[in-house]
């Protein structure tokens, strides 16, 4: 059992399979318009017959399923946290599932994540702790899990400047000769971002094995993405010299099968691979955010009637027959979890103040010596810890 | 105007609004800033008065912002540029530093850059990460900038207004946790000039100088000391670049010792400048070296550690009573 | 007359015709590789017949080519002069002479450009005085001329950083309804720079009239382009919503054609263009540079053989038959203008100390005026002014 | 090894290859490093002797260089960055100062970040703009990171031998006017502690302290004022961020009078910070406030005015003077 209750040890389900992108490419082929990937339509049915579907595995989907219901578990609890003031702020995923979990069981366990702020689902597929990211947002940590032990980093909250960071791991991967892969999650805002185009410079003129993954979910806060870019942004890629596919990013099917195409793809040494999931943020930007000043009832229920969540559970009990049984036992584990952590997050315990100085060096410094001294000597100069 | 109850971010509100009225170069731009009106509000409405080609969404990218804004500033225009929070400053520090600040001076006062860059800035709210930052000395070294931050409702009214009419650039740093204080502003009065200094309230004692978050605290403090019998004047410093320091040295030739109280780290912050100035300026009337107050040489800690690293009333009174002890 | 001694106001040769575009698309349509555009070949002989060649004026050719040996004559002396120490540095401009001149020739009078630091063929186009660059370069100024005479910005040192005022200027001409244009002029190297990227982004989701002039001259300093990006370069554009082409930017008359169409393009508020001029850097990147450490004499013969002023010239005598008289007088006028600048850049006066403190800020500062006082105080105490 | 006659230039080189050769962990990276060897030749040669895989050119963008270095560095690589000039750091200002400093904390110290970003800095070498500036102060102010300048080619060589072996990120400052100055440099010595300051030469009436390009002038300054039958102390700081505050208050307790000399803007700059804890911690010591000698509160100007701009002999002695008549 992993560090988040997770029976199944991170991105151990799917080993690669050389020819995947052929099978992929082939379907591709057949399809009357190559533009958004899609293997199950948004009513659960098969786009192909499940011999010409690439990765198509009823076991598979249950596990996806199974992680985009435990994960939406979990949004749904901390947000309720937090409007009980238990979180100083959460960024919720809801509606972002399929995208996220789909991509993240194509990785390998030795393959890095790079998230942004949002990526709950992706860190939960890689063993994280749903109580440390409950401790970024509580206010508990600016951290809060060694990246080390799930190969899934700190939550980056400058929008767009980690996918250098995946770029320059993924170059390093490359140098040490491993065939490892770092991937980077940003959304369809931070493609503004001039970090973003360098990433895609220094990966394509290294043929760094690094797949850029961009959840489009339509919006950057307020802003619709018609006044972020001049699409079609899966193309933005082919400008720096790579490949670029639009997925549809509530078909975890289809999610999944393009990160595998592309996670083969970069361990080729042919260079990085973007993929743009179309995808929606349901619920608001994070709980500070008011999404109905910005953007229409009617907009917000079509991609309701798109929950990809619905898509994959109307797929699995149709057309594959799995048990309601499943689907009950998956709910309780869910529930299970948000009790856990509602329980959890509210003992959680204050951080040490002192801990305002630790780590700030590897090696000291003589000022933050100097200042934590003269801290210490002033709490003690209050009588019994009468202001502790 | 007559006078009304405005909050501290309802009174910029007022100043972009006037600004935006009566001289129709002035633009608006930001991230959010259209539609949704700001994340603190502060654009509220705008966009709906003045329109979209006025009042402008930018896309996720603030040397973008930054940059095209200097652009717009060059064919005529005065952008109000909003940066969302303190810490998403940095990607356009290349454009601020090496092109906003120098443009006057590199093309011999040919051409001006009347451009005020919006920050809310400093911490108590409780935020995550770089959400809370006070980045002002960073700027306040770049010569061909000015920085100022108002403190109160009426000095956010008149700052940014008077800001908007500088033909010089002006980096506005909005002390974001004093955003919902109320005050009476009297939109009539006439203002002090941007970057003058003002005594808040007189005393005999110490000087305690502040700006933006902290004057508030420092008045806090000065009220409290009374009780131990200390008199304290309370400088409003108003703005860090330039530092009005003729009217710091005039109130430490009265009171001869000096506090400074900043959010900012203390190491290389702007209380290093205040007191190795004032020190030079007032050094035969200082009974006591300038002491500084203010965030320690760490990141900003998260939220449950905040009220460790921000000054506070008992670290003001603490470093008095250091002053006072000498 | 205009400034620099150019008889020619800036710009009003070639008034945009609405259907050039067109024309040059159905050129480009007839070609077998529509690949890099190409009016005139290295040997000089039209690729099309004069009649189906877009633009095609002998008169102009001869503007372009005069215009192109003024610089080269300017930049041949300014080289010079640094190597007797009258100057702190020069960027040889040798070898772009047909992609600054061609492409300035499209300009109107009333668009506004945005140069780096080594478009002293375009700053001669604009009508800038010559002296006004040496002046930057011999470090009696930072800025040099005053732009709004010419409309022609002031140098960017900062790699990219000017693609972003280019955009930003464009975008207020076309809030003040204006149809003049804006143009940005970089190097290869420059589009590794988010901030070209970031004016991509903006300049696509506002429709902004701005072209973007990349001048690939195959170097960055010692970085060849390949080192930079993975090319084609000039797709990069397309990725961000808009028209991107190559063009041999050593044929001045395809230059000239591209951009007047990319003009048109921006002007009739379809968004930026983006144009890739091919080209090459024929001296060192600034004489303080050393190229032979890092490239071949190979690659620089075999671009020597393709220099933009021969093949203008081979073209005009042999197709044209411009009579000789043509090319001594316009030789003639280049030593002319070289003596000028040897001349006037020895007596260029010293800048005044004072000039330090002046035009920091446009309405003062007290620091400032505090340190400027000083100084005069300072200078006034030695006596009989012993240290001037 | 023994004692070589190496430039300041060569001595980096030297450090650098010793680096490369010690751990095969080290990269070098930056514009222009390879087949050219940097535009100072500073690293000449790495990529002919340690190859492309270890010594990159990389794509002209500054951000880009520090963001795919902190990639590297979580990957297990102690990448030494070379910033090609001061003027061109500020694109990567955002990824040094929002994630370079602060991934050691944000991580409880899991995370380490041993990048070392090399930049030549200072002005005196007739330059055009953006090639001559000191931000120093810029980096100072930012938590997690230390800041570092060698004056002489011996302090080159191990000072950056230490900066890579430490596992802070470190903002190594080369004083490029001094990048052709010669000296014996003894490769087997032990060197001081990486941010410990040195008393360069006794003194007992003042003390004069600088960092990188200013050292040698401080020692002209006090040969020259033997002459007035004054004897200056001269401090070499080395360190910026820590300031090494125990050697500097401990010779301000010998000659209780204390001149800071850089090149960056006197405003907001390390002079500030060192005049202001100084004086704190020398209060009842100092005979004069602490003077600073430093560049204007005006961009860099260009080169033709430069001297006017940086400190010189004259304007240290006159500082000087200015504190002795106290
Ligand atoms: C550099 C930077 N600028 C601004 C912000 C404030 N901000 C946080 S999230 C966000 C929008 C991000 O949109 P997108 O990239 O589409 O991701 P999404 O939130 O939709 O997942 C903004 C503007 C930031 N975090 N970083
Ligand atoms: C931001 C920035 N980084 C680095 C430099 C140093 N530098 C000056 S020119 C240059 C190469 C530019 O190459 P390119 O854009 O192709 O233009 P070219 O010089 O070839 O015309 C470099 C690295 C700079 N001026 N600005
Ligand atoms: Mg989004
Ligand atoms: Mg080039």
């Amino acid at each position: 059992m992993t560090a988040n209750g997770n029976q199944r040890p991170p991105g151990t389900d799917e080993p690669a399979v050389p020819d995947f992108a052929d099978a992929l490419n082939a379907f591709m082929s057949h399809r009357e318009d190559p533009g958004m990937l899609q293997l199950l339509t948004p009513e659960g049915a098969l786009v192909a017959p499940p011999d010409r579907t690439p990765g198509y595995d009823p076991e598979l989907l249950r596990a996806l399923y199974r992680d985009m219901v435990m994960a939406r578990g979990f949004d749904t609890e901390a947000t309720a946290l937090q409007r009980q003031g238990e979180l100083g702020l959460w960024p919720p995923l809801a509606g972002q599932e399929a995208a996220q979990v789909g991509s993240a069981h194509a990785l390998r366990a030795d393959d890095y994540v790079f998230p942004s702020y949002r990526e709950h689902a992706v860190a939960w597929c890689r063993g994280v702790n749903p109580l440390d990211i409950i401790k970024l947002y509580r206010g508990v940590t600016n951290g809060g899990w060694d990246p080390r032990e799930t190969n899934f980093h700190l939550y980056t909250l400058v929008v767009g400047s980690h996918a250098l960071h995946a770029t320059g791991y993924a170059m390093g991967l490359a140098k040490k000769g491993s065939d490892a892969a770092a991937i980077a999650y940003f959304g369809d805002g931070a493609t503004s971002e001039g970090d973003v185009a360098e990433a895609f410079t220094f990966a394509a003129v290294h043929s760094a094995p690094v797949v850029f993954f961009c959840q489009n979910n339509q919006w950057a806060i307020s802003e619709p993405v018609e006044r972020q870019l001049r699409g079609p942004l899966y193309r933005r890629a082919d400008g720096f010299g790579f490949p670029g596919v639009q997925v549809d990013g509530n078909d975890a099917l289809a999610v999944h099968a393009v990160t595998r195409a592309a996670l083969e793809h970069v361990r080729a040494g042919n260079g990085p691979f973007f993929i743009e999931a179309s995808t929606y943020r349901m619920g608001a930007h994070t709980t500070s955010d008011d999404p109905t000043r910005y953007r229409r009832p009617a907009e917000v229920e079509h991609w309701r009637a798109r929950d990809p969540i619905v898509r994959l559970r109307t797929h699995l009990s149709h057309a594959d027959d799995t048990a309601p049984v499943f689907f009950e036992e998956v709910e309780e584990e869910a529930r299970k979890l948000a009790h856990r952590i509602r329980h959890d997050t509210r003992i959680l315990p204050h951080p040490h103040r002192l801990a305002v100085f630790d780590h700030v060096y590897a090696e000291g410094h003589a000022v933050v010596d100097e200042e934590r001294e003269q801290f210490e000597e002033y709490h003690r100069s209050f009588a019994d810890g009468e202001t502790e | 105007m007559p006078a009304e109850r405005l909050t501290l971010a309802r009174a910029l509100n007022e100043a972009l609004r006037t600004a935006l009225e009566e001289d129709s170069s002035v633009l608006v731009m930001g991230e959010d800033v259209g539609t949704l009106g700001g994340v603190f509000r502060v654009t509220d409405g705008l966009q709906k008065d003045f329109g979209q080609d006025r009042v402008m969404d930018s896309p996720l990218a603030e040397s973008g912002i930054v940059g095209t804004a200097i652009g717009l500033a060059l064919v005529g225009y005065r952008p109000v540029v909003e940066i969302q929070f303190d810490g998403f400053v940095f990607p356009a520090y290349d454009q601020i530093v090496t092109q906003l600040a120098k443009l006057h001076a590199r093309s011999h006062g040919t051409i001006r850059m009347p451009m005020v860059i919006r920050i809310p800035y400093g911490g108590g709210i409780g935020a995550v990460e770089h959400h809370s930052e006070s980045p002002e000395a960073l700027f306040a070294h770049v010569a061909g900038l000015k920085v100022v931050s108002p403190s109160n409702p009426t000095d956010a009214y008149w700052m940014l207004w008077q800001a908007i009419r500088s033909d010089d650039p002006v980096i506005f740093f909005e002390p974001k946790r004093r955003y919902w204080d109320t005050a009476e502003v009297d939109l009539s009065a006439r203002p002090d000039p941007l970057h003058q200094a003002r005594v808040v309230r007189p005393g005999t004692d110490l000087t305690l100088a502040g700006y933006g978050p902290t004057v508030q605290l420092c008045l806090e403090a000065a009220e409290a000391a009374v009780a131990e019998g200390k008199s304290l004047e309370v400088l409003d410093l108003r703005s860090v670049s330039p530092v009005d320091f003729d009217t710091v040295q005039r109130s430490v030739e009265r009171t001869h010792r000096l506090v400074v109280v900043h959010e900012a780290p203390v190491f290389f912050g702007a209380g290093a400048e205040i007191a190795a100035r004032v020190t030079t300026r007032c050094f035969y009337t200082l009974e006591a070296p300038v002491l500084r107050v203010g965030g320690y040489h760490a990141p900003y800690p998260a939220a449950r550690l905040e009220k460790e690293f921000l000054p506070d009333l008992d670290r003001v009174l603490d470093a008095v009573d250091h002053s006072l002890a000498y």
